[in-house]
């Protein structure tokens, strides 16, 4: 049963996804969202294994987690309206969330969950023996230099912290592949690092590896490296340019080159085979950004349905039960003005 | 004359230099996509897209640059500085003194600054005020496309390194990518004058350090930048109904700063209102405070600023940052009280 | 009472609480030997030696703070904040602030700060003003034992982040390992008062945010911390001889910042000098202007601050940082000026 | 008659830090003074190899390389002295040591050689395809965040820089092993550099192996780590407490423990076996500061002439020759006041 257990929770997470996916399509919620379509499996498989007293540190893509710790989902909404009764009194907002109780903060500065959770293992190694911490980020975070510190950190003190790597292989329009040297779990290993890759859109997988790894930090506390692929359902955040590319590849695709093939011809600047292969490597970076949008094979819980359904499992009541829990959290809530029109009134 | 965004201007100029100079080159994250047309134009030997790295890539365009080459260094967003601060304040700053004068470091920080679109504090900040108090560093805040077209050739030829800061608000392409996305069902308290405008055909570059009157006035000086210079115009319109006649000053640099403009208005109108962006606390307005006492000056003054962490919702973010109404309060308070005291 | 030395002073704070609450613990490079006595004592479970890795491990001061434990984390010198500036700047000054004020970030960062030894521009800075520009810290820079143990204790019984700067021309130990490194054949100009004293029996926290005038009079205020108040002190005597009553104020804190005392005394004297060994532009010298002109007073006024790179040569960085002699002349030159303008 | 001349430019770097060291005794030199006694041999092995257009980037024992480099020793004195016609008219001082002519750079922030010659190799290859750039570091300078950045950085962009090493097992106080996860040959061939250790107290093996390499650089640009064992034969700086421990075991000794052993039995505190733990640590390390200094077998310069001296050669007369350069270097200065005294004049 526990994968319908988990599937439901990927269900969840994916449902408040989309639900702020549609206030923020309305104008309700402001600056860049980031969704976490395409981390369920991750977020899933993971969380299932964190209790009481342990530590998060998120990324831009805080959500998911937050929703499978817990985190009641109408503070959150609240919080991304901008309202006083919001998680944070609307004071963070959708790449600031926090909260205390479940010991889980997120934030905007890319790699920075690494020194985070580091500072969480520490605090759960000398007051809290058995708890544990967890880092989340991407691929990209890779690269940067705080976040390689602390894995040193971690070997070097013995923490209790889970690496988690969601390597969804974009970094905004950069495919990370081609900025990062090496591989990332040897680069992992490189630090003394204990790693293990796993398929990030097969929850079962993540949940099984995570349960053992996790169950061994408790016990005896040092840093673990999990590589989990993932993918990024949504690009890199709502209504992208390589997001609308993908929705509506001619329109958008020629907003983009207008500006591009005017400078194709330019006199001075470099000869035509190097114009030539910067121009093949932006159609290529468009044509790739569709592919994770189209494919049902990189969404993980398409993968996990029919994983189940072909175990003759029923996943339809799962997905009814969850939409309406949805409907009546978006019901709850009034949105009195879109977070880009007069700055009024919010209550609930 | 043509007329453009201010993003436009700003990759025009960076454009015309890159084809005037091949050492000139851009590095960045994402610099292929968000300079698409340099990069198709100039290729991966002008144009580098740069790992999530800043401290080593910022830290490496200091080594480029007193090597012989002219970079561009893209930080996103002027928040990100803090993980590359050590290249800014230990290294690009400190090398022609440290070197006795006898090695520069022509380069350029390109970043884009600034609220008012609801992306948090974390996103949001201005920070010029951090960097102008580092010697060695020349700070650049235009306000409109054809300053930015103007600074932003002066800093690429400059032999020393610029922060160049490209407000968002204005910056169209930023704010498309960061606050609309697309949507229509948002808005943003965009400038017109200082998001699309003329750059004369005939431009070249702007020299440092010299501020600009924007609108002249006997009662009471407002010295500002950026966004902030576009609010003090829109209240001092509304301060010219309440019969407050506003001199406006839009200081573009923050280093050098042009201290003579901000004197000569003050001792004329006996009054300063500061109106910056950037965090109150031993900042500009506090510069500004000591510049007219130290020239002997003794206004009534007052300042409007951002003095907490920007706050995410958008009504309290509006409240965080100078707008209009606290602009129009703050001056109307100053001008209620007695004519400058002495001069 | 116990007379000891600026450093120890502040070891004993730390010690203090290290032995009444087991969630202090100390972080940073080379802490085993800086802080061998507390090693010794509490061990490897409290006290933790770090990897050269400024970012991460502020950063994890940081988490370390919000989950329950109360780090002293150890920059060696402040200029090596350059490179965990991210975590300052975007993290322990924003958690509050980010949670709707619901997660605090109880955490001292101890940093040792200044110059006057001869060691270069990157290692001798101050950088107060930088810090206390970002919203959501504490700045503390304390001029003699019985304040640095005082404000120490308050700073680790604090539920925010503190930015406790140590001058290292009064920390025997800093010095001595940096400056002197046991050569009799080097002079430095240590203010006595500050690197040794009295600090009472009896003394427990020191509040935050109290300046404290060390010298009245009242021709002149001069306002000024850390090694900078004792040069203020000892203008303050050769001014005395040339007829010029100064009061001088010690302000412990930048931030919070006690505009009360300045604002008190500027009120009585009408002419205020700022002596800042921080950088000139948009720091604490303009913060005070600011503060006394929004206070509706109009004093004449100068300021004593470091105006560019630190030169390594010591007769250079005589002159660069501020100095008696110039605070005597600049202190000159304001009491020539007519008594103050109007109040 | 390649290994005399190496032996050769190896004494004359010893002869120049030693120059220093008597002008820093003697007052005249002010600061943090870090020695690169112990380094020699792998600042000539890799400095023979570079030619003008190449550039090397420095941290904070700048001068074995710079001398080596052909810096003139006479302007690098007089800048230490805080002169205006020192290298850098007295404004950079011992850690901040620059040459343009020389392309050479150096700084007191750790681990920023990593960028830095990250930007003078990308310059290199745009601007003069054939050169290189050297990034030289401690071992202590591995966990900086930013080193490990360009690391990354040179792989993924290509350039044609030398990361060196100088592995000294310390950093200050620091056995750099107890806070240095995994291997540091693992660590950078995690970012997908090609790597190699040398001896770095042979000066035949670095300057064979950083020939090899840096001819393959010069020709196909690419990043290459070598890493070099040395030994910091004159403790983390001038005079530090760990150096005059070593020279004044008793003295020195007794006054650093004055401190420890007054906490030792202090009531309220951790056990006693942590405190005993912690003591021998401290005791070791002390301990361990001595070995350096004291034996013959970690000194590059003594064991090139040991091998010399087993081939016949002459080693007597260079030894000689240089002394007296130094001499010659050393009278043509004149110090009128110590760094520490009066700040009078400072003419030549
Ligand atoms: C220090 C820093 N640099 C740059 C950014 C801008 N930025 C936001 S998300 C992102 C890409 C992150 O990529 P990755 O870590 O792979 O996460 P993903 O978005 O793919 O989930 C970048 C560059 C930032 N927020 N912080
Ligand atoms: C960013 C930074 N942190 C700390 C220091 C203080 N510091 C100076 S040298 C040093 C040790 C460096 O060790 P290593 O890189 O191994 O070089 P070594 O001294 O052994 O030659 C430290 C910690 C510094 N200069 N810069
Ligand atoms: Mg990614
Ligand atoms: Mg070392």
């Amino acid at each position: 049963m526990v994968e319908l257990e988990l599937y439901k929770a990927m269900v969840r997470a994916r449902a408040f996804e989309l639900v702020l996916a549609e206030f923020w399509e309305a104008g309700a919620i402001s600056g860049e969202m980031h969704l976490g379509t395409g981390e369920e499996a991750v977020a899933a498989g993971v969380t299932r294994h964190l209790r009481s007293g342990d530590a998060v540190s998120l990324d831009h893509r805080p959500t998911p987690v937050l929703t499978l710790l817990g985190v009641d989902l109408q503070l959150m909404l609240a919080e991304m309206l901008g309202r006083e009764d919001g998680l944070c009194r609307g004071r963070g907002g959708h790449m600031h969330l926090f909260s205390k109780t479940h010991l889980a903060a997120s934030s905007g500065i890319v790699g920075s969950s690494g020194p985070l959770a580091a500072g969480f293992a520490l605090t759960a190694k000398l007051l809290r023996p058995g708890n544990i911490a967890v880092a989340f980020f991407g691929e990209g975070a890779m690269n940067q230099g705080m976040l390689m510190e602390s894995m040193n950190l971690a070997v070097a003190w013995k923490l209790p912290l889970l690496f988690v790597c969601k390597d969804n292989q974009w970094a905004i329009t950069t495919r990370s592949v081609d900025v990062t040297a090496g591989s990332l779990l040897e680069r992992a290993a490189g630090f003394g690092l204990p790693c293990q890759e796993v398929d990030g859109l097969d929850v079962m997988a993540v949940a099984e590896t995570a349960g053992d790894v996790i169950g061994q930090m408790r016990k005896n506390p040092q840093p673990f490296f999990l590589l989990a692929r993932t993918s990024r359902l949504d690009s890199h955040q709502m209504g992208d340019p390589m997001r609308r590319m993908a929705q509506h590849p001619v329109g958008e695709g020629g907003k983009t080159f207008g500006n591009v093939t005017k400078h194709l011809l330019a006199p001075r600047g470099s000869g035509p085979v190097t114009r030539i292969k910067s121009l093949m490597h932006l159609l290529a970076l468009l044509g790739d950004s569709r592919k994770d949008v189209r494919e049902h094979k990189t969404d993980p819980l398409f993968l996990t349905r029919q994983q189940l359904e072909q175990a003759g499992q029923d996943t339809e009541s799962i997905e009814q039960d969850v939409a309406r829990q949805m409907e009546q959290l978006v019901d709850s809530v009034q949105v009195d003005s879109p977070a880009g029109g007069a700055h009024g009134k919010h209550d609930l | 004359m043509a007329n453009m965004t201010f993003s436009a201007a700003i990759d025009r100029a960076v454009m015309e230099a890159m084809a005037a100079d091949e050492c000139v080159i851009i590095m960045g994250e994402d610099v292929h996509m968000l300079r698409s047309a340099h990069y198709t134009r100039f290729g991966q030997q002008r144009v580098f897209p740069a790992p999530i790295s800043e401290s080593s890539f910022v830290g490496a365009a200091v080594g480029a640059a007193m090597s012989g080459l002219r970079p561009i260094v893209e930080v996103m967003l002027v928040d990100f500085v803090g993980v590359a601060m050590d290249a800014v304040l230990n290294h690009m700053a400190k090398i022609e003194t440290f070197s006795g004068g006898k090695w520069t470091c022509p380069l350029v920080v390109r970043t884009a600054c600034g609220g008012g679109y609801g992306d948090g504090g974390q996103h949001e900040q201005t920070l010029w005020g951090m960097f102008a108090s580092i010697p060695g560093l020349t700070i650049v805040v235009p306000s409109n496309p054809a300053d930015a077209y103007g600074l932003m050739k002066t800093a690429i030829a400059h032999d020393g390194p610029v922060i160049f800061l490209e407000h968002k608000l204005l910056s169209e392409s930023w704010l498309e990518f960061l606050g609309r996305l697309g949507r229509q069902t948002v808005a943003f308290d965009v400038p017109a004058a200082g998001a699309q405008g003329d750059v004369p055909a005939n431009m070249d570059s702007l020299p440092f350090g010299q501020a600009i009157v924007r609108r002249t006035g006997n009662a009471l000086t407002i010295v500002s930048l950026g966004v902030g210079l576009h609010r003090a115009l829109e209240a001092a319109d509304q301060l010219a109904e309440h019969g407050v006649d506003c001199e406006v000053i839009d200081l573009r640099c923050l280093q050098p700063l042009d201290a003579r403009t901000v004197i000569e208005s003050v001792s004329k109108t006996g009054r300063l209102l500061v109106v910056d962006e950037d965090y109150k606390s031993c900042g500009l307005s506090g510069e500004l405070a000591a510049i007219v006492l130290e020239s002997g000056l003794s206004p009534h003054y007052a300042r409007v600023c951002l003095e907490q962490t920007i706050p995410y919702a958008r009504h309290l973010e509006a409240e965080a940052l100078p707008n209009t109404q606290r602009i129009v309060e703050a001056a109307l308070r100053l001008a209620a009280g007695e004519k400058q005291r002495d001069v």
